[in-house]
Formats: structure tokens, C-alpha cells, sequence
């Protein structure tokens, strides 16, 4: 075990299984001579030289093709979106493309191949840059979803992801790329895609979130210790497919729960949840489950704003309260 | 991916065609060949007629020459990929009337498992790499297989081919920049019938010359006879020697013309075309003229011709015959290969009728 | 009133708001000198103009833009997808411009346009082209998203979202165009957005639904009736903002509820309905609510396997027996 | 829509360059426009090393004379859309510095209420129509503005601001191909300073000749001198012209240089520029060319400098000092303007932090 960042652990991943597979190629804007917009693939141009670490133009719908094109043909293209918000342009590809040639190939052209990169809001970047997709992808049958909140979860999810013969979508955190955990180093670990992990354990109530929000409700779990009330989080890690036993053995022993996630709320994750939990657990519930998200608004840039905007440890410990029917 | 083969013949269909072959043969086999890809498609527009064929069924009749003359060129281990407008193609680059029939038809004999339908005929032995529906789509993904290619250092060439309102779409725009940057060997071919749907050319296309297109991406461009299966054939070869032995693209365009609608919901003729452009632009068969030239160097006597377009027919009846008795998927083929490792669908929220 | 069906309700709808104001015009592939794709503009061209009714070439992000231009200045669009398959390649536009122009600019440009057409499957028109993108459109702030399932709603509703100031979505059904109904031809009448009606009143069970699924959701209603079993049938008409009221009262009366929708489980419309529902009216609840949806896979060609993708009334009717705890 | 009105100069930045004034006006008038862009951003970049700008931070330094010499040309009732780097661009076009200020501080007073940020500046009563985060993502907007006035049958004009790597995304092959199929009034301007990020344009794009890029639209493309702002002045003239009264859109590329990071996150040079190329590139600083000039043939002393110099650094502190104690946005402002009619957001499902 290391202590690492994630964003060295999703460069030491990279650099596992390009070593590992000469099949595996990294292709997106400024992964290369720039070493990545936010340095995940440093040092991978210069140990891997340009066949297989390609900075591409500005082209998101073209470069995402050009992946599906090359993982038809048995390569595993590494797809990676400067971030999230600029791949809207490229899921033509990603929805009736990648996730659609296996099922209308009837089974002849699998698409082994990863669309990664930063997703959801930064620190003040507005409206047009700070887009959570995760609802939008797990909407999509074909895809595989994984939102790795820690080090070892980016690690681990990332080798998983590259290796599994389907299209599988990473989701990373900006936010959470300086953050640091402890990472196996072993080159052949993988953390399974489809599987939640209880990242904390407690009685009183049940936190289901994942990604970026990992650290945010750890960090209210933390805060409600204090005040005695102890919660379960579980992290889901892949939100498609989703483990739904995880889910429902937790929330069967807390009978409440509280679901966080980083992006808007209509028909986000959260509702997903929330329908997996009173169809899995009617009879277990206390009370309803309460959700935690985004406002529904664009990502104002005033930073008082985007505060009032963005879900925290404050509204998570809020909303533990309220499905426990405790005061403030 | 297909092992390297540069023996066996690009096609049944074009067989005749191989290298060394006669002049005599070459000529029968493209007759043939197109031939064969008219009467599937008249048979296709019979079985969507009475109900056979549902979804949309869009014909290639008319533009036989490019496929027979495009493929004709190609070694086994090169790539095909197209548009929606697909059954010539797949029939010219080998794969049986009877599975391409059995697609049309929903069957699970199709090449596509009768998942697929008539816009995305597959078929990963013979390198045919769909079938593609969103217009424009399926560029991006040809310069992906380039690209395939020049990372193993492959002398394989992808042909792409799309119809001339895709190359007013962005993905056109951006697969055609990066595969003259990276000096990838793929062929473009725009198939220019000067139709998308109801739009003549001129309503959608601020330039219509294919080589200041083509200069747009530092690529050569040339534009051809579409009718003419030699003329095809002898601009291919050299097109698809360029990305072969240069690694360079080329844009062709590929001047023809479709024979019926856009698909099989619209006519032939009547609103956006009139039926004398229409009807002048059908003196130019590409069968009839291959047939007049051969008649006139005398490769082909009209009893032979007789007999092949007989076979043809054969080969079309049998195809449905074939089709008409294959059986359905399976129920449980429902939820097969959304996922490559098995049948990971999430079939729990699936409420079926009558539990 | 008048018998008449989706497609000439939406001709009309067309044809007088484009009288009442001319600042309104029509714009998509087709839909001038073809009639339309699926002859919903037919005749408009005669009537308008080419200035007004406007073909365009394939380029659904580059049209959808605009759009977006057009209305920063002042005029109306109507912009239509041929299909919103291909609407996908416009996503951009319709999230990034046209739904946050008015919040990033404070409120300086509003967005006074429609993005319209057919969406979700026909038949057998295969993976590519059967796509249902209710829930991925409600997900977003700063769009309307309305879905009609009748020619009287599909008439009332595109009126309104041409006069509405914000980007309005509206989603029609190609299995509708040639479904008929009473339509009242007062040309001053719409159907408010936000509204849900109850298409049908039954004290058992509330199937909640909408767009093409009223239809089937009245058709499974009427076969229900005939067992004993009585069904309020609540059309939302619009998916976003969503008439929680109306769903909450009627679950209020029947302590059940089915939810459906023609798109996908996952994060679908459903979901956030069921959210709604437990939300509002966990104590009425007398049993999980079911949802009915398309099976979690791209649309198959094949006829057999296309129907068993579907949600039809035999689906319906069994998801009411299980919340209702009948057998067959 | 602002009303048409030829009388008021364009901007207060370049009002020296309203026709009629003297050509020691109009000298004037540029140097001052451009060196209030370049004061501004000075303040900016300080501004947002203490952090009291967030997020990102793109800089116009060197490129000032790309802004006032093509503004310059414009009447009022003209409409300017541009990407993410816009402080230059919205100044020239006459925001106040304060205005301007307010927003990168994410204050109420800023251009966009503090809810845009740098990226995001519009002010309607300018025709500034933003300040657009996704690249490319503002041309078909452009197209669409020029549609709106050629539907009015005004006499308008939209010039359409962006970088040379925009130009091999889908759509800028959309916007220009219908801008020339329907002869909109745009002028779209590639500012050529030949990075996208660290990416160099031989990176990226195959073909760097703009006339043949503009060609593949049958447009009229030229590339002229960025860093000197009589030449922008007078080919942007033409431009404009051109699209004023033949309706026809033209392709310019002004070849310029940025004299700093992409952003204000990354070094001017090292990395993917060298320190002698960016050094090289600075010999041309634009104001300095034009002090140069205006001193040579006697139109500014040093000191009419250096007063001229003050007083923009005079108006940037103003607006630092103005953004710095203006007041944040009201809490209520989160859900002000979703929708136009109101605060229809749902704010039901809003879990308030302490309650
Ligand atoms: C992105 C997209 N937009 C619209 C359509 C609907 N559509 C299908 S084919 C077609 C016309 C295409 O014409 P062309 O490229 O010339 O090919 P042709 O049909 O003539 O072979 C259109 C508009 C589509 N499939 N995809
Ligand atoms: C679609 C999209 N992809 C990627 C980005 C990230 N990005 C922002 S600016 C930029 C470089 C653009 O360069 P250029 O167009 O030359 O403009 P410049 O920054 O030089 O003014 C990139 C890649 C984006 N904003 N939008
Ligand atoms: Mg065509
Ligand atoms: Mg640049």
C-alpha cells in the first residue's frame, strides 16, 4: 500500500495496462505533448511515444468515433474528454455507436473500450463547464458507468475498465484529483465493476452516494458521529449497473435513507435509487427518502452562488436529520 | 480481425474480377454482380410491399456500378463501412442473398441475428463493418479503423462510403481533418445522387466542387462516373492504392443516381424530382451499359445475359424462400449481447405481460 | 370541435401561430418543399413562404444553433428534428445554449423557441432510431418539456410552447400523427404547460404516464374496467415541471400506483415519478409502485423481439395486478 | 433587439475612430482602446493570483488589436459573439471596465449579474451577445443572428469571434456551410494564434490555408496581419462591407499572438512554446507597433503616452476598486432567470444546509 492521489492512481493504472496490453492506446486533446489538461497522463508520451499516447484536435464527436472505429477492428482505445462537459458534443458516438454495436451486431463487433475524463463542477467555472452526466449515461443500456470517489476506487475501476469488453464510462472528480488515499500497488488487482463498497458503517441511517460525493458524506458521517448518529455510506462506485443489494441490505438494517449526488435532480441517479430502495424495501422504510443534489439551476459562477448550489456536507447532515425526524 | 489473405477472391460476387483473370470474366462477374444486387433489391421491394420487411428498407437500385466497381477492388482484409443505403454493398462484398434476406425479414439466420435490420448489416468475417443510420455517423468511425490499421502498421484500407448530403454534417468535417493529418488509409466515397431525401444538392451544399471539399483537408479529390462500373473501378484501384501504398485518404465523389425513393415510403419521382429527370437520368442503367458494351465487344451474347439475370432471380427467390421459412430470434436473444459478457442487461425492472 | 388527427392538430397549431406572430418561423430538414418527413408541416410552405418555412441540410447541431441565434435577437423558432434520434448530435445547443443563455446572461436573453418532433420508437425501425429522450431532456434547468398524447394536447401544447419565452421541448410520437380526437379550433385555446389531466377516473390504481403511453395506458384501463378493476389515468402532458399535485392527489385516493413510460428503467421518467410519489405520499402507499418501461436494450428489428421490448397494455395491466396484489 | 442607430460612435473605446474624425483622432482612439484592454487584463491577472477572480481565466493580451481594429468598423446596431476569451472583445465593444470587473469578481454588478464569470459576458443593450464556453459552440449562434437579420431584412451585421482550433470542430463546418448557402451577413474571424491550449496548429489541422478552408463553403477567405490595427481595420471594413451589402459572409484569419498561457493555470511559454518563439511573437506587441508609428509620423509624444497609459491604468484600479466592494449576488439570485417567466425552477427538492 502507497499513499497516492488520484491522479496518480489513474496515471499508475494508465501506465499498468498499456504495459500489460499493446492493444491499449490513449486518445483525447492534450493527453500527450501537454501531458493531459489535468495531468493524469503524465510521462505516458514519453514512455510510450506518440502511436499510442495521441493528442487529437479539437473534435470530440470525430476522436470518439475514431475510438469506436478502432476498438470494431480489435484495438482498446482509452477515450479521454478534456472533461465531461465537452463530450455532450461526442455522445452521437458514445450512445448510438458504442453502446448500440454489440446488440445490433448481434454479438460480432463488442466495443472493449473507455470513455474517461473529469465530470461535474470544478470551483467557478460556470454554466457550460460544470455538467454532471452521470443520469444521462446509466440511462443507456450498452454502457457501463463507474465513479470511482477514491485513489484506490480510481485505480481499481480504471484497470477494470480498461480491460472489460464493453464500453465503459469513467467519471472522475477534478476536485478529486489532488486528494490522496492509500493505493494497492499490485499490477493485478482490479476493483470489479458493479459492485458498491460500505465506505462506513453505522446504524441510525443510510447514505447512498458515489464519486465526488464520497468525501462529502464521509465528511457529514464524521460531523453526525459527533452528535451520535451514525450512518452507513455506501459507495456505489458503478452506477450502472448498480448494486442493488448493497443498497437494499443497508437500508434493510437502517430503515432510512439519504441519497446524495452531485448533479441535477430530476431524474438523476437519485431517483434511480430511490425506486430501486421502496421497491427493494417497502415494508423496511421509516421514512421517505430524502435526496441531495444539485439545485436545479445552471452552475452559477459568483462563488456565494455556486456554494448555495452545490450539495455539502451541511445538506447532507441536514437531510440525515430530516429522515430521522431530528431537529437541528 | 481478419487474418491477411490477399489470395482468396474479395467476393463471390465479384469473383470474376481477381486478379489474373480474363477480361471476359471480369466483365461477367461485375455483370453478375450487379445483376445480382438489382433482383435482390426488386425482390426486398416485393417482401416490404405485403409486410415482410418492416422499419425502413432504402434501395440501392441504380448505384450498383460503385459498390461492384468499389469492392471489386479491395483484398479480403480490407474494411468496408456505410450508410443505412447497405444491401448492394453486402451483397458485393459476399455475403449470402439467403442472410442478407433473413435480416430484411427480422430472422435470426440475418447477418445481424435479426437484430440489426436493413440499416445495419454486419458481418465481422468478411470485414463488413455495418450499416450504419445517423447520417454522417459512421465517417469518424471509418477513420477509426485507419487509424486501427496504421497503429499495427497494417496495409489494409477502410472504404467509407455515404451519400452527398453527409458531407454537410460536422462528423464529415472532423473524420476527413484527422485522417489527412495522420495520413490514415482510408478511402471516402461520397455517393453523390444528388438526392438527400426530398433536398436537391443545390438546397443544401454551398460547394458543390468535391476537389475544393477535398482541399479543405489538404486531400486529393477527384469525382468520377458513377454509372460506369470500369471507370469506377480503375479510380478506385487508384484511390485505394493511395491509402494503401501512401497512407494518404482521398475524397471520391461518385456521380449516380437512385432508381426508386429515398426509401420505400416515398416515390420514385413526383414532388422533389421530376419524372422526366428522373426517367433521363435511368438511361443510364449501369446494367444496360455494361451490357451494350459487352454486347458490342461481344463478351456477352444476349443468351447469356438471359442466364444470368435468371440466375439472379434464382438466387433472389431463393434468398426469400429462405428467409420466409428461417424462424424468429429466440425470446431470450431479447436481452443478448447488449453487454459482450453475457446477459448482464438489468432484466429485473422488465414487468412482462400476463404475470 | 372538431375530429382530427395529431398530425393536422400539430399543422394547425403551426399554421395559426405562425399567423398570429410573425416573428415565429419553421425551420428543419425537410420541412418546407417535402411537406415534412411526416407531412406535419404540409402545406405551410404554400402558406408562408420560404422565408419562414425553411429546409435546411443535415446538420442538426449546426440548425439547432440557429436557432439559438435567431432567438438571442428576437425572433421565434420552431426548430424541428426530423426525428430527435438525430437530435442527439444537437444536445450541445439545445443544453449548453439554449437552456442556460438566459441564467448566464442574468436574464438578458431570454429563449423564446421550440425544439420539436417525433421521438421514441415507430416500428421496427431498429436500434439507431427508436430512442425515447423524455428523461434526458426533463434532467436539465431551463427547459420545458412537454409530451402529448392526444391531438387536442398536441395542439394546446405546441401553442403554448411557441408563445412561451424559454426553450420548450416537444416531444410528439410518429405512432400518433394518425390518431384522431376532438380538437377544439378556437385559435386563441392552449393547453397550459405544467398541467396534468386525468384522462380517466378509478378508485383501484393510478397509472401515471404520458406522450405515446396514454394510449396504451386508456387501452389497459379499458380492459382492466372490464375485470372489476377501476384506474385513474393521469397524463402529466408535461415531464418538466412536473404537476406533482396531480399525481400526489391521486395516489392520495388509490394507495397505488403505476408509472409508465415508453423510454428506458434506468433514471427514467419513472423514477423521478416514483421520487414524487414516496415523497408526497409515503403514508398513502399501500404497496411499492411498479414502473413499465422499455426493456433495458437498443430496440431489436425483429418484430417478435421489438413487441417484447415495448411496454404495451398486457404490461400495463400486469404491473396493476401486482401493485394491486391480484393474480392474473 | 437594439434599434438601429448609425449616429452613436460604436464604443467609447474606439470612438476616436467614429467616421469623420481626424486620423490623429482615430490613432488616438485605437491606442487607447488598446491599451485599456491591456491595463484591464494586467489588473485581471493580479486580481486573480490573490484569488478574487475564480475559475478560469483567459487572457486577450496581445491580441488587442484584433478587438479595436475590427469593433472600429461596427455600427451600434451591429451584433458581436465570441468564445471564453472576451474581456478584450466586451471592453472595445464599450462595457464599462467596471462592468466588466464586477463580473470576473462574481459580483451583482458584473455585466451577467456575477452568474457568467469570465467566460460568460453579455450585454444586450451592446448587441455583445457572450462570451461562449464551448469551442465552436457560438458559430452556428452567429449563423442563426445573421439569419434573424436577413429574415427583418436588416442591414445588420454579426462578426463571430474564435480561435484557430476551433476550426476542425463539426460546427464550424455547419455554421459557414448554411451562412453561405443563404448569404447571411457574418464575418467570421479565426484568431490565429496558432495554439489551441499546447496544442500547435500543425497539430491539429491539416489544411492552414484559410482560403481553401473557406472555399470548401464557396466563401470569400482572406488572412491578414492581426497586429496591426490599421489592417484589421481595413480588411475587417471590406468584410463588413461585404456582408452589409452583398450579403455575403466572409472567412478571415487574423494571425496574431497570445502573449500569455492559454489560461491564467498554465506559463506563457516552456512547455509547448518555446521562450525565444513567444519572445520573437512580442517584437510585435500592437501597441506597440502603433506607438511607433503614431510617434514616427507625429501623431503622440512619449508623454501624450504615458497620459494616455494612466489613465488606463487609472480605469483598471477603478474597476478593481469598484468590483472589490461590490456586493455579491443575493442568495435569491440562485434560482432568478432559469426561466425567463420566473422562478419556476423546482426549488422543492432544494435540501437547504441547517434545516
Ligand atoms: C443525423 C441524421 N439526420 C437526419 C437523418 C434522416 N435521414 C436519413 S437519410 C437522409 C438523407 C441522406 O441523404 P444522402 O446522404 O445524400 O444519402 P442517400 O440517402 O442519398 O443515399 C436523412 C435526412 C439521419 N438518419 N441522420
Ligand atoms: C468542445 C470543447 N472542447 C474542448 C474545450 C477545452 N478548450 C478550451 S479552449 C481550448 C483551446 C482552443 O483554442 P483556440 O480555438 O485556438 O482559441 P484560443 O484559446 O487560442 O483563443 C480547448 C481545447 C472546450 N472548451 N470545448
Ligand atoms: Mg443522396
Ligand atoms: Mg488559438
Amino acid at each position: 500500500m502507497t499513499v497516492m492521489t488520484y491522479r496518480d492512481a489513474l496515471n499508475q493504472a494508465l501506465r499498468e495496462e498499456l504495459k500489460r496490453d499493446d492493444s491499449v492506446f490513449l486518445m483525447g486533446e492534450e493527453v500527450a505533448e501537454y501531458d493531459g489538461a489535468y495531468k493524469v497522463s503524465r510521462g505516458l508520451l514519453d514512455e510510450f511515444g506518440p502511436k499510442r499516447i495521441v493528442d487529437t484536435p479539437i473534435t470530440e464527436l470525430g476522436f470518439a468515433g475514431v475510438g469506436v472505429g478502432a476498438a470494431m477492428v480489435g484495438l482498446r482505445p482509452i477515450i479521454e474528454f478534456m472533461t465531461w462537459n465537452f463530450a455532450l458534443l461526442a455522445l452521437d458516438q458514445v450512445v448510438n455507436a458504442a453502446a448500440k454495436m454489440s446488440y445490433m451486431s448481434n454479438g460480432q463487433f463488442p466495443m472493449p473500450m473507455v470513455f474517461r475524463g473529469p465530470n461535474g463542477a470544478a470551483l467557478q467555472l460556470g454554466a457550460q463547464h460544470s455538467q454532471a452526466w452521470e443520469s444521462w449515461l446509466a440511462h443507456i443500456p450498452g454502457l457501463k458507468v463507474v465513479t470511482p470517489g477514491t485513489p484506490a476506487d480510481a485505480k481499481g475501476l480504471l484497470k477494470a475498465a480498461i480491460r472489460d469488453n464493453n464500453p465503459v464510462i469513467v467519471l472522475e472528480g477534478e476536485m478529486l484529483y489532488n486528494t490522496k488515499g492509500e493505493v494497492d500497488e499490485n499490477p493485478d488487482l482490479i476493483v470489479p465493476i458493479g459492485k458498491a463498497e460500505l465506505k462506513r458503517e453505522g446504524d441510525h441511517c443510510t447514505i447512498v452516494t458515489f464519486g465526488k460525493m464520497v468525501l462529502v458524506a464521509l465528511q457529514a458521517a464524521d460531523q453526525l458521529a459527533k452528535q451520535g448518529v451514525n450512518v452507513d455510506v455506501v459507495d456505489l462506485r458503478t452506477v450502472r449497473p448498480m448494486d442493488v443489494d448493497a443498497i437494499a441490505n443497508s437500508v434493510a438494517k437502517t430503515n432510512r435513507a439519504v441519497v446524495v449526488e452531485e448533479g441535477w435532480e430530476v431524474c438523476g441517479i437519485g431517483a434511480q435509487v430511490v425506486d430501486y430502495i421502496q421497491r427493494e424495501c417497502f415494508d423496511d422504510l421509516d421514512a421517505p427518502v430524502v435526496r441531495v443534489h444539485q439545485a436545479d439551476v445552471p452552475m452559477p459562477y459568483a462563488k456565494n452562488l455556486e456554494k448555495l448550489a452545490k450539495p455539502d456536507a451541511a445538506k447532507v447532515i441536514a437531510a440525515v436529520k430530516r429522515v430521522m425526524y431530528l431537529g437541528d | 480481425m481478419a487474418k491477411k489473405n490477399t489470395s482468396s477472391p474479395a467476393s463471390p460476387a465479384v469473383q470474376g474480377a481477381a486478379a489474373g483473370s480474363s477480361a471476359r470474366d471480369t466483365a461477367v462477374g461485375y455483370m453478375h454482380s450487379m445483376l445480382l444486387q438489382r433482383r435482390f433489391e426488386e425482390k426486398a421491394a416485393e417482401a416490404y410491399a405485403i409486410g415482410k420487411i418492416g422499419g425502413f428498407c432504402h434501395l440501392y437500385i441504380g448505384q450498383e456500378a460503385v459498390s461492384t466497381g468499389t469492392l471489386s477492388v479491395l483484398r479480403s482484409d480490407d474494411y468496408v463501412i456505410t450508410a443505412y443505403r447497405d444491401h448492394g454493398l453486402a451483397l458485393v462484398r459476399g455475403m449470402t442473398p439467403r442472410t442478407v434476406m433473413a435480416e430484411l425479414f427480422g430472422r435470426a439466420a440475418g447477418c445481424s441475428g435479426g437484430k440489426g435490420g436493413s440499416m445495419h448489416l454486419f458481418d465481422r468475417k468478411l470485414n463488413f463493418l455495418g450499416g450504419h443510420g445517423i447520417v454522417g455517423g459512421h465517417l469518424p468511425i471509418a477513420t477509426g479503423v485507419g487509424f486501427a490499421i496504421s497503429y499495427r502498421g497494417g496495409d489494409q484500407v477502410c472504404v467509407c462510403f455515404f451519400g452527398e448530403a453527409a458531407v454537410n454534417i460536422g462528423a464529415f468535417h472532423e473524420a476527413l481533418n484527422m485522417a489527412s493529418l495522420w495520413n490514415l488509409p482510408v478511402v471516402f466515397i461520397i455517393e453523390n445522387n444528388r438526392y438527400g431525401m426530398g433536398t436537391a444538392i443545390g438546397r443544401s451544399t454551398a460547394q458543390q466542387d468535391v476537389v475544393k471539399r477535398a482541399a479543405a483537408y489538404a486531400m486529393i479529390g477527384t469525382s468520377i462516373d458513377g454509372q460506369d462500373v470500369y471507370g469506377v473501378h480503375d479510380e478506385m484501384a487508384a484511390a485505394v492504392e493511395r491509402a494503401r501504398k501512401e497512407h494518404r485518404p482521398t475524397l471520391v465523389e461518385v456521380r449516380t443516381t437512385r432508381f426508386m425513393g429515398h426509401s420505400m415510403s416515398d416515390a420514385a419521382s413526383g414532388t422533389y424530382r421530376s419524372k422526366q429527370e428522373l426517367d433521363e437520368s435511368m438511361q443510364r442503367d449501369p446494367i444496360q451499359l455494361l451490357k451494350k458494351k459487352m454486347l458490342a465487344d461481344g463478351s456477352l451474347t444476349e443468351e447469356h445475359f438471359a442466364k444470368l439475370d435468371e440466375e439472379a432471380k434464382v438466387a433472389a427467390q431463393d434468398a426469400w424462400d429462405f428467409a420466409d421459412a428461417a424462424p424468429e430470434p429466440a425470446p431470450e436473444e431479447l436481452f443478448a449481447h447488449v453487454l459482450s459478457d453475457g446477459p448482464t442487461a438489468d432484466t429485473a425492472g422488465y414487468v412482462e405481460a400476463g404475470r
